[in-house]
Order: C-alpha cells, then structure tokens, then sequence
C-alpha cells in the first residue's frame, strides 16, 4: 500500500502538505486528499470495529456509503461525531480518532467475546435477559456501554448554521457526467439550473476515467468551464441533496466550511447550510453505488470495493495494495485491471464468475484471468492475506460452487458485484423502484410529475451513454418547461455491463456479512426466515440490517437478494424497504438553521417595553409575548452592595398600591381587532354568548366566546364606536387564534352578514391607571375629558386627547378599582407611559405586572380563560349564567352544545372560590380537591391562588363538582408535597362585594 | 395643565442602524409614513364612486398603485387594500375617506402603529433575504408588485416600488425579533 | 419453544437451524368467533387476551400487510400513565402495569425499560398544569413528583437549564415508573403469545367489506376470501375511518401524519426521557444508541407516512433548545406515522351501538403505544363479556353525543 | 411540503403561509336538532383516505379561505376553488 508517483490525472496538490492526527499520532498527506484516502497512503488498516462483535474493519468504500470507517473529528465545540472518514476532506492539522472501539481500536472488548459470539445471534436479546424482568435495567445499563459509536460532544456547538430558500426551474442532483450533461442542456434553453453535488469538486465517478480517457477529461473541462460562466447556472458543491418532498422541495446541505482548517474557518459564514429549493423540475442524476460480492469473512480489512480501488488508485494515486485479487460479477473489474497494469505496474489475479467475456487485452498483458471463478473465503488476521475460491456454476436459477477449492496469496482484494442505482430521493415520496432482470438492480419509478432521472442511476454504465441521457432527461424536461429546446437527443441504448444474478456460498454463512456495520450476516437473514420474519421489512427489523449510519447502502440489496433466494421468490415480490430522508445523515444544527436561541421563536414586545427594561421589570412569557412579571425594587442592605425584592415582595407591594393608591399596568399585549359593517351587532351577538343589539355607543361591554361545542375559548371587553363599527379586545394568547376563528365562520357559514374584520393589535399601545387615585393622575394629563364618575361611568369609552396625543380611554376594570385604559397608538405608547409616571409621582404610582393584575382580578373573582378555563368549562360551569343569552334571533356559537345531556348535568365541575382554614396557607395551584381527608376521588382543582394582600389572607379560585351549590362546605386540597389542606367554598369574590371601590377615590 | 410635546417613536428607534449600513446590505427604518387599511368591494357601485373621489384606483391582485407621495394603494386581499401615505397626510386622508364612503359597506382603518417600515437595499439584499423570506423575493417581485408573505416566522409585506430596493413591512411587536434575525443573516455580508 | 439462555445455548451448539417461527403463518379458514381487525400491537393484544381468557373462543387476527407495521413499528416507544384525568390515567396506569410484568407474561424481551419520564414546563402556566396533574396523578395512584429546575440540572446534566434561551426551562414533572420499550418486539411478544394460545395470526389479509344486517355483523370480506365472525373487533389505527365506512359507521377522528426522526448511535448520554410541549418534541436515546425524537403532528389529514420538512425543523432546533450538545451530532432517518385522533384526544373503545357483535377500539392519537397491553386487555374484556369493561366504559363513542367528553387537551398537552 | 395555489392571490405560496382549516362544507344543523345530531356535526368527520374537500385559510397572505380537494394518500392537489366559485355554481 504506497502513494504512487504523481499521476496524470490525480485530484491531489503535492505542494501541498498537510499534517494530521489519527489515534493520538502524527501523519502526513497533501491537500486533496479525503482523511480515508490520507489513511490508505499511510499504510492504515483497521480503522474501525463493528458494532455487535468488535471485529477488526477497514476501509470499504471511497464515498458516502462507506459502513466502516466512523470516526470522531476534532474535540470541544467542533467535535463530528460519527464523521466517515471517505468523506472527510483532509485539512492541515486535522485530529481524528475512530469511533469505534470498546475501550481502543486496538483492543475490543466485544471481540475478546468471540466464544459466545454464536449465540448473539440476530435477536438473540428479545429470548434472553427476561428473568426476572426487575433486572432487565441491569442488564440493559451494561449492554447500552457496548453500543453507539461516538460520544456526543460534551461542548455545545462552535459554529453556527443557516437557511437558504431557492427557486429554480430546474434542479439537478449530481455533477457526474449525466447531471452536468442536463444541466448546460437545461441552462442553454435560458432556465434557471441548480446543479447539486457531494463532492468538493464536479465529476463524479466520471473522474475515475480521466486515467485512461483524454476524451471524457476534455467533455468534463469544456463543460464544467461552459456551466461556471453562465449566469443563470448555481452550482453547489460539497452539498447533498437528503430529501426530495412533494412538489419538489428538494432540501440540501452545504457543507460551507467543513474542509477549512479550524483555524482558517470564517466565524461570521455558517458551517453548513440548508437550502431548501423549489424546482419546477427535478433532474435526479444521483449515480449509483458499486455492491460487493459475498463471501465468508469479507469484512477483513482489505477487502474493499473495485470502484474504491478504482478511485482511490486514479484520483488520489493511492495503490490499497501490490497484490491485488478482484473479483466480480459484472464488466466493471477488467478497467480497475487496467488501471492497475498502466497505473501502478501492478498485475492482478482477476476473478470473474461468469464466463464469456473477452478479455483477450489482458491476459495477453499477463493478468491471470480466470472466468467462472469466485472467492469463496478470505483470511488473515489484521488484513485479508488469502482467499480460496472455487469454479462456480450457474443453472438458471442458482449458482453452485465446486467443492475443490484453491488458495491465492494477496494483500488487497477488491470485488463488484454489481450496482445499486441510487434511488432514494425518487422513492421519498412515496414511489417505489423498479426490479430489472437485466441490470440485477432496482431502478427509479419517477413516475411523479416534474421529475426524471438520467445516467447511470437508470443504469447507464458507460459516460457517454450517462452524457447523452443527461442530455435527453433535460430536453424532456424543457418540453415542460415550455423553453425553446436544442434540436431532439436520443435515449441512448442501455449497454448493459451483464451483472451475473446473486449468489452467496452456501457454507460458513455466520460468516459472511450483508450490513457490515450492523454486523448481520447471511446466517442472520436465514434465521429470521426460519423464525418466520419473511417480510423484508420484518427481516430488516429483526436483524437490524439496513439500520446503520449507511442505511444500508450497501448490504440492503444483498440482503433482499438472499431474502428472495430463501423465500423461493423473485426480488420485486420481496421487495425494498422503505427509502425515507435523509439520504446522508444531516447535522441537527443544520436542520435548525438560525432559528435557534433567541431566534427560535419570534420575542413579541410592546411599545412600552424598553421602559421596562430600565425599571428593572422581570418578564414572564405570555404566547409569544414578553410581559412584565413584576418589577423588583432594589433593596439596599447595609453591607452587600444591592438585591432586589423578590416576587412575593414585590407583589406584596404593588397590589397594596394598586388597591390604596394608583399602579400602572402595560395592557399592550390584548389582541384588538376592529369590526366595522351594518352588521356588526348580529355578528358578535352570533360569536359571543350575550347581547349587543342595544349597547350605545360611546358604551362597552364584556363578552364570553365559545366553540361549538359550547366550552369558553376566550373572552374580552368590545368597545362600540358607532353602530357599524367596534372594536374587541381579546385574551393576549389568544388574539390570533380568535382572529382566524371569526374569519373562518364569517367567510364560510355567514358570508351575507356584512362585515370587516381587522386586526389592530400592534396599531394600539394601552396604558392602564388603575386606583382609587387614577382620576387624579388622568385629569393631569386631559383636559378634553370629564373624568367625572357620572359623566364618564364605568364600562363607557371616550376619546380625547391625552398628554396632547389623541386617544380613546376606556373606563374598565380588571381589579375592581376605578381604572382607565389608554389606547394610543403604538408610536406615542412609551411616552404616555412616562407621562403617567410623572403625573402620578406624587401618588407615588407604582407600575405592576401580570403577577399582580392576577391577583387584584382573583379577589374580585374575574377569570382568565385558559388558567381558571380548560377548554372543559361552559359559561354556566364558570357561573356566568348572566353573561348567555338564549333569547337572541340567532343562537350565538355553541348554544346547542349548552343542553346536551352531559352539559346540563347539575354535578359538573364549576367556578367557586376557596378560602383555606389557615388564612397564610397559599394553595398550590393545580392542587387537586377532594371530599373527605382520607378520599381519594377528586372532585375538582385549584385553578388560581394567592396571598391577598389587602385581605390579609389567601384566596383561591377552583372548580368543584356541583360547588355552586356548596357554599361553604369544608373540602380538601390535596397538594403534590403530601398535605392535606382544610379550606371552604366560598363566593369567588373575595374583595368589595358591594363594588364600592369602582369609582374611586370621589 | 402642562404643556405637552408628544415624543413620535418607531419600533426600531432603540437598534443601532449602524449595525445594517454597508454597501452589500442596508436597512433604513422610515418614520414619515402611515397606513391605512381599506376595506371595500370595489364593485359596487357607491363603492366605485367613493374611490374615484378619493383619487384610488384599485389594484389587481399582488400589485400596487398610487404613489408614495400621494397615496401608495397595495393589494392585500380581496377587498381588502392597505393604503402607505405620508404621515402628515394620513389624518386628512380617514377623514376625507370616511366621509367620501359613507353609506358604503367599507372600513377604513388606521393601522400606522402597527408596523415597521423598511427599506432594505444593498448589492446582497436578496442573499440576506433568501434566508428569511419563504417568497422568491428576487425572481417573483418586479417592480408594481407586492406579496404578503412570512420570514423569519413573522408576518411581512414586501413591495417594490424602485428598483434596487425593496420595501417591507413588519408588524411592530415583531419588529425586534425581525431585526435581530437580519442582523444574523447578514453577518457574513458585513 | 420456551426463551431462555438455555434455550439459547442449545440451539447455538446446533447452529440456531432449530428455531421454530416465532408465530405459525396460516391460511385463514372460513369462520370464527372472534375476528380482530388489525395486527398492530393492539390487535395482538386483543387477541392475546381474548385466547387468555376465553379460552373456547376461536379467534384470528386479520392484518393486511405485515404485523406491527403500522403505528407499533413507527412511533417513539415511550410508556407513561401520568394523564391528568381520572378515566385516562387509571387506563393508562393499567396499561403499566401490564408492562411492568409483560416480558415474562409472553416470555419474550420487550425491552420494557423504566427509565423514568420528565414532561418539561416553560411557562407559569406549564407549572399550574403540572402541578395539577402530578397531584390529579399521586391521587390515582400514579407515581409522579414535580421536579425544580436546580434538581433537573442535577438529575440531566446535558439539559439546559439556563435562563437565556427563548423558553427557559421552569420545572418538570416525572414519572419513574415510565419509560420505553421495544416497540417490534411487543408485537412479536403478543403475536407469539397469541398463536401459543391458538390464535390464527393471518398475514397480507385485508378486510375490504363487511357483512352487516339485520343490525349486526355476520363476517368480513378480504383479500382472502369471506370469513364469517359473530364478533369483529376493529383495531386499525389510523385506517378506523376507512374499515368504520365498510360498515356504514362514522367516527369522529381525523387522520394526521406524525413525525418522528432518528440520530446515529452513539454512547449513552441521555439515560431517561424527557418530553416538552412548549418547544414540541421529546427525545430518549435508544439502547442501540440512536436519539431518537418525536414531533408535532402536521395539521392536515394524511395517510402518506410522511409530513412537512418544516415541522422536522422545528424540532430539531427545539432539541437543541434542550440539549444545546445535540447541535452537531446527526441524523440518520425521519419517517411519519398516521396517528388517528379524537377531537378529546382520548381513544375510542367501545361496542358500535348500530352494530351488534362489531367493536372499535382507536383514535388513540399520540399515546396509542404506551396503552397497547392495557387497551388490548380492556378491549379484550369488553368483546369477550359484549359489555365495556369499567375500564373502557367512559370511553364509549356515545361521549360524543352527550358531551361528557374526556379532555386531555386542556391542560395536559397534547405530545406523547 | 405543499405548494398551494391561493385562488385570491393567484400564485402558488408555501404550505407555511396556510392553515388547514378542516373538512368543507359540513352543514350546520338548525338549533331545534337532536344531541345526536349536534354530535356528529361537531365531531364526526368524513376522514377519507383518498380525495378529500378541505378548508385552507391563507393566513399570513390575502386572509381567505377558499377550497382545497387533496389526495391525502399520494398528496396532490386535484383543485382549488373559492366558496364564491361554488356558490355562484350552485
């Protein structure tokens, strides 16, 4: 195994050499190289152990596909968990270590199990471990020590991830032959074309020809340069394409910084990006991948495949070995003999199982060919050494070996047992791929609209065949397109490379592995079949085959192929199983994109919010809402420097303000949407339970909505401004929702009432002065206004002009204080804010926050829809009997729902007040309620509760089963931390029964 | 009574715009215009009347019509129209058309509080918004044109009435939110 | 055969060419007494139960594809029973225990593992609805505590805990006794179990009619042929609506895709559950090392096994909201299954009333896998007596006629 | 993943500007019906696998809520029309 001299065609830059780390020591390999391809030239065999019985493995593959070489990259915030070491691009001073390996690569402890490794068969856990099933966590604890790969990364994430949306006319998924050949089709005709390829550079498998075809390396050049001068053309490289959805939403990720020295990375650009693409057209040139032969033992480290050897030979001038079998099934391995004659000097023994092919050139160049023969068995210890093989024959429907075998001396062996068109993105959708006889592989269906597929994922195995159906796929297309198209290609001939059927020696089949990272084998798959796990899908789940990072790339055919042999059916009848996204494994950053942190969810805030900010306010999350919580007061101590009150504190203090002087509160957040048409009053007397036919204007009124199934969804105050025109407010959480639900019922059952809805949330910022003193502090500020108690009664608006802006003032109350609510708009909402604290200096206003809003409203018993509310409770379980009105024209939303059987029921649970024994006990909220001490069944839950500051005690809201009717019976909260707590049925209001308080201070 | 000087503010007035100001990508917040929401079928015929007296010829779909100066008539929905005006004339402007449609089944709302107006320009405008916006800013917005569309999982409207800019509206509780998420997505472009 | 690692050892010696199938393949034959309709976990249940119990009943079960390859194969295997209300929590809590000695009742590994469940809260609000339901949960019998965010950072280390994401994370609520199973192998457990017991377990059989009349069914129509059954239990999870048209019934479900997605294994890191309504998703780490994680449900009805990529977004990123760690590490596979959900968000079980011998058990949404020894038990029960078991009696479909629904939307959430 | 074209709008938007708004055309029964047919008005829906007739409401676009049908088993979009289209129809 060496690096070659320089070779015509290699993809390596030999002035430039890097250092790298693998397993704790130092390496080196040029700029070009993949971290596999940089292992190789380093003479590196195992660089990984398997998953079930720690055996020894190498590199298999040179792409995506590879099952074997997981390794973990680099450390902290940039470590890659379960990174593949075939698709690592190397870079200077590169750290990696492999991911496998119980406790080291070198020594595995799973492979130290080798005696019992005949009885962990496929499903071996689901017979055992079941005694008793007490002690099944023990077990389980030391089993999940033997499996996964690498760590998580104990470091949150250094790099960053973006979005991109894209819109083309046509997108196509692969840069190799095919792919560029569609696309400069596609871009000549003027559309916009995204080409889309994993690897750091265009060309594909088309790469490997160069070596031995001036030819293909003058198409690529010429084409390649053709593409990147045209202006509508966007080429994305190092980028996967992982799931097609419908209507061709093609996502991908772009691998942006992934092979830049961690030193040389540009923090400001995201390490990868999601570009989620809409195509009008989807051209899937996707290739395929090379499937091994079976044999026993074929995991040595060693044993790769042929189009690896290929690759690794022509683009990165790597020789995996000076002693090289290949075997195969198919045309393919006599141009890797080629390669290896021309390239390297090297001659090896071909193995080719079927007979007929003329390979005269080579034998006559002095390559031991030998057709109809296949391996049989490798053995060696660290890596392969020998292989026996056999003379196989085929009778048409199976094959059979000779039982006289011989022994071939080699150091590498590289096998092909035909190709796996990749047709996952085809299949994400739902379409399922194509059995062929002829090509022994399943092909896509596209058989959904606006995609095709071209080259060699339909088969095609020659480039030129790949360029001249990229060619037609893209005419195809531009048909659809309605482009002017070049003159008609041709579908070229399929030349097919005569893949011999499947076959897998019928001896040492505990052996011979399908899915080399899962470790199943043939023996497994014959296994599940005698146990009755027929279906492929049951197969698969039994055994675990397909299960891998890999997905089965590479084993899944083999393993339906063996399936089908065993179950005497065809192929198709077995079929695949399911293709799902994502095709190669995607980074979660990268999924998320920037929508993480603080970004995650839009931050909603009110005009006034910066004022809070500087007051020291504490925020709760209300929806998407930040609302102040409360605002703490700084307290200083005599020795610290400073704290702040904490909640209880501070509340304390604000609701003792808000009920004996003045408080402020910021009511911004309450969705507000504006209702004009004749018949508006109809319309909310159809949303609402109450009345509206005769509320005046210049009047407001509070309202309980319910769905249809007549449980409250919210509930609000409605303004009317004129009789065609008012305006609701709804709850904070709810005002989007509330929005769409009026639209909804508006434009599909009652298109004939006439009216507009629209929403003003945002357009309104509303400052409420609530207290005995709010009078005094408004009446500073407007003088247009008579805020005289009888000229201006509660539950009545006006508008004026406030602190010289104009406004519309609401006389309501959600304390039970005198209040006005202020509504300006948005751009005047911090500076009325800060007018209203300087008017109200002198009574010392104190601003407040939600906290204290829910405790002024609970001792005046208001509700708030969705804490005292469920979705469960009706107007008459909230005791709000006077807010429905069952003698309107029209019945209102959920007015049937309100006499079913189970609505009427008197034992429903409803709203009542609690007022516990202890008068300092404050209830848990959600604390469950129960009849007797030693009861269990519960008849309710406490919904709010707090220490009221004013009454000196704690209150609570609930609901109890038939508690209307059970005033002042004792019942008993029964709380979370095992107490059990007296407390009464009371009115749930607590505070000013006989509404003293609402006009304030006279 | 004091005398009063109501301070004027926008939802980004606290954003440092120094921050969004590079040739590549450049975001402006304009104070000066208001919005106003018309709601009216076009068709009948009070409607058709009252709207020619206020000087609005309504919009096809997705399209605009007006000017910025006088009155910049936006497409929204059906019936459903959002009117940008210079702020000093806004007043006038309810005034006149409320009146103009009385009788007819209209609303003519005042909404200017409630957004941000943007106007973004810079050679990488679409780059920076082609990872926000779900719309094909680029390819599907020709000058005359305006969509209703979401980025960064807020609401927007973004119209084009010049042609190396664009102009969008956020409602203003999400205004922060919006830029603080242009702010990241044109990070690599500063 | 009897599991054990006697078993095990014998038949390794031998080369494992002595097992025999888990469950027979049969070719149905022309009549029973009890069908049930679907081969799910549920359905396997079913007819475990059913052969257990009434052993003089003849019975098969009837799936059109291949068992547990629906909902059972595709879901996040978690197992709870801290449901808020009385009838969903004593269900669910029946169902778990039913778990907790299921490995031995069917003699087979369901990897049933008791690795606790934490339900986070974000809100003031979340954390009344916790406490609501842990103390609704403690008087149930349900094991449950309420967990504050210092004894959480303790207990998960990896989760963060700190106050500048967008959804701080306030408390939780826990249950030790849930946790996850193996999903396939409860329904090979009771496939196995049943067919032990005389149960015809018919493969690639689909029902495609039924004999209704006179008020009751007299057998169903398949793929295979007319078999006759006095007594038809219908358990297809998302297809209810499909097979209830058959006999002329509508259900009130609607069919959504359900989302969920899988890492690369990796080592252990994440030794419980934890589960998020506000930020939606909730994650566990398989013994094979995979995170795996679950979504939203996609608005609209599907029966495509897939969803929208956006709702996959989202949850990744609230994952990492979570487990800031979890940003680099990647995923290998997402897939959608077809959860058929109740407007209460509580299942179906009940006796059809137009129908005489005709039963459906269904609509269980989100929470079907962690009910299915529990619903295949009650469900059992109430075909072989013809009368709802205690347990399955409030969920009776007449619910949806009175209005005595069973809201677990309210205040319980609604991810599982 | 759908892309939907809005009748109003007249170009196809992404699904995240929609809100799937259930089944259409579900009569509402007058005030006088039986509890059982209240029940099945409020729950008991068709739940077709196959084509289904749905309300979308184009939420953060024009506002309107216009008809959908839908294969829900191979996610095609059949047609979409407005509730006008079909009124004036009928």
């Amino acid at each position: 195994m060496k690096r070659l001299a320089p070779q015509a065609h290699e993809r390596i830059d030999r002035s430039k050499t890097y250092q790298f780390t693998w397993q704790g020591e130092s390496y080196y390999a040029y700029a070009g190289d993949t971290l596999a391809s940089a292992l190789l030239a380093n003479g590196i065999d195992v660089v990984g152990r398997s998953f079930k019985y720690g055996r020894k493995r190498g590199i298999l593959a040179a792409g995506v596909e590879e099952p074997n070489a997981l390794v973990t990259l680099e450390s902290g915030g940039y470590e890659v968990p379960n990174a593949r070491a075939t698709e690592i691009e190397l870079y200077d001073q590169l750290n990696a270590k492999a991911a496998s390996g119980i406790p080291s690569l070198r020594f595995d402890l799973r492979a130290a199990l080798k005696p019992f490794h005949k009885f962990m068969v496929a499903g071996f856990y689901y017979k055992t471990f079941k005694w008793p099933q007490k002690l099944w966590p023990h077990y389980e604890h030391y089993l999940r020590q033997l499996a996964g790969f690498s760590e998580v990364p104990q470091q949150a994430d250094a790099e960053h991830y973006d979005h991109q949306y894209q819109f083309v006319d046509v997108a196509v998924v692969g840069g190799g032959a095919a792919g560029l050949s569609a696309a400069l089709t596609a871009a000549q005709s003027g559309a916009s074309v995204l080409v889309i390829d994993e690897r750091a550079e265009l060309g594909g498998e088309l790469s490997s020809e160069f070596a031995s075809s001036a030819e293909a390396q003058q198409w690529f050049s010429s084409t390649k340069q053709a593409l990147e001068q045209m202006p509508n053309v966007r080429i994305l490289k190092r980028s996967t394409a992982f799931a097609l959805h419908d209507f061709n939403l093609l996502l991908v990720i772009e691998r942006r910084q992934d092979h830049v020295s961690l030193k040389q990375r540009n923090e400001k650009q995201s390490r990868q990006r999601q570009h989620r693409v809409r195509a009008k057209q989807v051209i899937l040139a996707t290739g395929s991948h090379e499937r091994p032969l079976l044999f026993a033992n074929n995991d040595l480290p060693g044993v790769l495949m042929a189009s690896a050897m290929r690759r690794y030979l022509n683009e990165f001038a790597v020789l995996c070995g000076d002693k090289p079998v290949l075997a195969g099934n198919n045309d393919s391995i006599y141009a890797l003999a080629e390669d290896l004659v021309k390239r390297a000097g090297v001659k090896p023994v071909v193995l080719d199982m079927r007979v007929g092919y003329d390979a005269s050139r080579l034998i006559a160049a002095g390559i031991d060919v030998r057709q109809g023969y296949t391996i049989l068995k490798a053995s060696g210890s660290n890596r392969v050494e020998q292989v026996s093989i056999a003379k196989v024959y085929y009778d048409g429907k199976l094959w059979s070996a000779s039982a006289a075998t011989e022994t071939l001396d080699c150091d590498v062996v590289a096998t092909s047992g035909g190709f796996n068109p990749l047709v996952h993105l085809d299949c994400h959708t739902g379409s399922k791929p194509l059995f062929s006889n002829a090509l022994q592989a399943f092909l896509p269906a596209c058989d959904k609209p606006a995609r095709i597929s071209a080259g060699s994922v339909n088969g095609h195995s020659d480039w030129q065949a790949c360029v001249q159906d990229g060619a037609y796929a893209a005419h195809q297309i531009l048909g659809r397109l309605e482009k002017s198209v070049a003159p008609t290609t041709v579908k070229p001939e399929l030349k097919l490379l005569n893949v011999a059927p499947f076959f897998c020696p019928t001896h040492q089949r505990n052996k011979i592995f399908i899915d080399m990272q899962n470790d199943v084998k043939a023996s497994d798959i014959e296994l599940a079949i005698r146990e009755n796990y027929r279906s492929i899908e049951h197969i698969k789940r039994y055994t675990a085959m397909g299960f891998g990072t890999d997905q089965g790339k590479i084993g899944n055919v083999l393993g339906i192929a063996l399936a089908a042999q065993l179950l005497n059916r065809s192929i198709p009848e077995v079929g695949t199983t399911t293709f799902r996204p994502m095709y190669t494994p995607v980074t979660m950053g990268a999924l998320a994109g920037e929508e993480v942190g603080l970004l995650f969810d839009p931050q909603r805030f009110t005009p006034i919010h910066a004022s809070h900010v500087a007051r020291g306010a504490e925020f709760e999350v209300v929806g998407q809402w930040m609302r102040p919580w409360y605002f703490p007061k700084a307290i200083e101590h005599l020795y610290d420097a400073q704290s702040a009150e904490d909640l209880h504190t501070a509340v304390q203090r604000e609701c003792l303000a808000v009920r004996n002087s003045v408080g402020v509160m910021d009511a911004s957040t309450l969705g507000k949407i504006d209702i004009q048409g004749p018949d508006v009053r109809e319309f909310l007397a159809r949303v609402y339970t109450n009345a509206w036919a005769k509320l005046a204007p210049g009047k407001c009124r509070y309202g309980v909505m319910c769905d249809e199934n007549g449980m409250i969804i919210d509930d609000g105050v409605t303004a009317c401004l004129s009789d065609t025109h008012f305006v609701m407010t709804t709850t904070t959480g709810g005002a989007a929702r509330i929005y769409n639900h009026l639209e909804t019922w508006l434009q599909t059952e009652w298109p004939a009432l006439k009216v507009y809805l629209t929403s003003v949330t945002d357009h309104w910022s509303t400052t409420a002065i609530v207290g005995p003193k709010a009078r005094r502090v408004i009446e500073k500020l407007c003088s247009d206004i008579d805020f005289n108690a009888k000229a201006f009664p509660f539950m009545d608006w006006r508008e004026g002009t406030v602190a010289g802006v104009p406004a519309r003032v609401m006389r309501i109350s959600f304390s039970g204080e005198l209040s006005y609510e202020i509504n300006v708009p948005a751009n005047y909402g911090r500076y009325i804010w800060e007018q209203v604290m300087e008017a109200g200096k002198e009574f010392d206003i104190t601003p407040y926050g939600t906290e204290t809003m829910h405790v002024l409203r609970a001792e005046k018993g208001y509700i708030i829809v969705g804490q005292d509310t469920d979705g469960s409770l009706s107007p008459y379980d909230a005791n709000m009997g006077w807010a429905v009105s069952l003698t309107k024209p029209y019945p209102f939303l959920g007015q049937r729902a309100l006499t079913r059987s189970d609505t009427v029921r008197t034992d429903r649970k409803q709203l009542v007040g609690l007022l516990p024994h202890d008068a300092q006990k404050v209830l848990p909220e959600g604390t469950q309620l129960v009849n007797a001490i030693e009861d269990k069944a519960m008849i309710g839950h406490v919904t709010s509760s707090y220490l009221s500051p004013i009454l000196g005690r704690s209150i609570a809201m609930a609901v109890v089963k038939a508690g209307l009717s059970r005033m002042g019976n004792t019942i008993y909260a029964k709380t979370v931390g095992g107490e059990t707590i007296p407390v009464t049925i009371a009115d749930s209001v607590f505070y000013d029964t006989a509404k003293e308080k609402l006009d304030g201070e006279v | 009574m004091a005398k009063f000087e109501p301070q004027f503010a926008t939802a980004l007035e606290q954003q440092d715009f120094n921050r969004l100001n590079s040739a590549a990508f450049k975001v402006q917040e304009l104070r000066d215009y208001g919005y106003v929401v018309l709601r009216v079928d076009a068709n009948t015929e009070g409607a058709a009347h009252a709207l020619a007296k206020l000087d609005i010829s309504v919009p096809e779909p997705l399209t605009m019509t007006g000017s910025l100066d006088s009155h910049l008539v936006k497409w929204i929905g059906p019936s459903e129209y959002g009117i940008t005006l210079p702020l000093a004339q806004k007043d006038a402007f309810i005034k006149a058309a409320k009146e103009a449609l009385q009788g007819v089944f209209a609303a003519v709302v005042d909404n200017s509080g409630g957004y941000s107006f943007l106007h973004i320009s810079g050679t990488q405008r679409y780059e920076v918004l082609s990872k926000l916006a779900l719309y094909d800013l680029r390819g599907q917005l020709p000058l005359g044109k305006v969509v209703s569309t979401i980025a960064a999982k807020s609401g927007v409207i973004v119209y084009r009435v010049e042609e190396e800019s664009l102009r969008l509206m956020v409602r203003w509780s999400f205004a922060q939110h919006f830029w603080n998420a242009l702010v990241k997505a044109s990070e690599e472009y500063r | 055969m009897k599991y054990s690692w006697l078993a095990l050892l014998k038949e390794g010696l031998k080369g494992h060419q002595d097992w025999t199938p888990t469950w027979p393949d049969v070719t149905p034959q022309t009549a029973y007494d009890v069908i049930i309709v679907g081969g799910g976990g549920h359905g396997l249940a079913t007819a475990y139960y059913l052969a257990r119990d009434f052993p003089t009943k003849k019975i098969a079960v009837l799936e059109k594809g291949w068992i547990g390859g629906g909902n059972t194969g595709r879901n996040t295997t978690i197992v709870r029973s801290n449901y808020l209300w009385d009838e969903a929590a004593l269900l669910y809590e029946h169902a778990l225990k039913l778990w907790e000695g299921l490995t031995e009742e069917l003699d087979f590994n369901v990897m049933f593992s008791q690795r606790g469940v934490y339900n986070l809260g974000h809100t003031l609000q979340d954390m009344r609805d916790i406490e609501r339901r842990v103390s609704a949960n403690l008087l149930n019998g349900v094991d449950a505590e309420v967990v504050s965010v210092a004894e959480l950072k303790e207990r998960i280390p990896i989760l963060e805990t700190g106050k500048q994401v967008r959804y701080p994370v306030m408390g939780a609520s826990f249950q030790a006794r849930g946790g996850v199973a193996r999903h396939d192998a409860v329904a090979w457990g009771f496939a196995r179990a049943a067919s032990r017991l005389g149960v015809d377990i018919v493969q690639n059989c689909e029902v495609i009619g039924m004999d209704v009349s006179g008020g009751r069914i007299h057998g169903v129509e398949t793929t295979r042929g007319f078999i006759k059954a006095d007594q038809v239990g219908c358990v297809p999870a998302g297809h209810a609506s499909v097979l209830a048209k058959m006999a002329n019934v509508r259900l009130p479900l609607e069919s959504h895709p359900l989302q969920a997605f899988v890492s690369e294994p990796m080592k252990p890191v994440l030794h419980t559950v934890v589960m998020s309504n506000a930020v939606h998703g909730y994650v566990s780490q398989s013994d094979k090392g995979d995170l795996v994680i679950g979504a939203g449900i996609d608005s609209y009805t599907g029966y495509a096994q897939r969803g929208s990529p956006h709702l996959i977004d989202h949850c990744a990123a609230a994952m990492i909201e979570l487990f800031p760690i979890f940003s680099r590490t990647r995923l290998n596979r997402q897939w959608g299954g077809i959860v058929d959900t109740c407007p209460d968000a509580c299942p179906i079980i009940s006796p059809i009333p137009e129908v005489k011998g005709l039963y459906f058990n269904c609509g269980w949404g989100t929470g079907g896998f962690k009910a299915t020894p529990g619903s295949g038990h009650v469900f059992a029960q109430t075909i072989g007596h013809d009368t709802p078991h205690p347990l399955a009696a409030p969920f009776h479909i007449q619910r949806f006629t009175t209005g005595a629904l069973i809201d677990e939307h309210g205040a319980a959430g609604v991810a599982h | 993943m759908f892309l939907i074209r809005c009748p109003y709008c007249g170009e196809a938007r992404e699904e995240q500007e929609f809100s799937y708004a259930g089944e259409a055309f579900i009569q509402r029964p007058p005030l006088t019906c039986s509890d059982e047919e209240w029940g099945d008005y409020l729950f008991k829906r068709k739940n077709i696998k196959g084509v289904t007739t749905e309300q979308w409401l184009h939420s953060a676009g024009c506002r309107r809520i216009f008809v959908m049908e839908r294969n829900n088993v191979t996610y095609e979009i059949l047609s979409i029309y407005t509730f006008e289209s079909k009124r004036g129809a009928a």
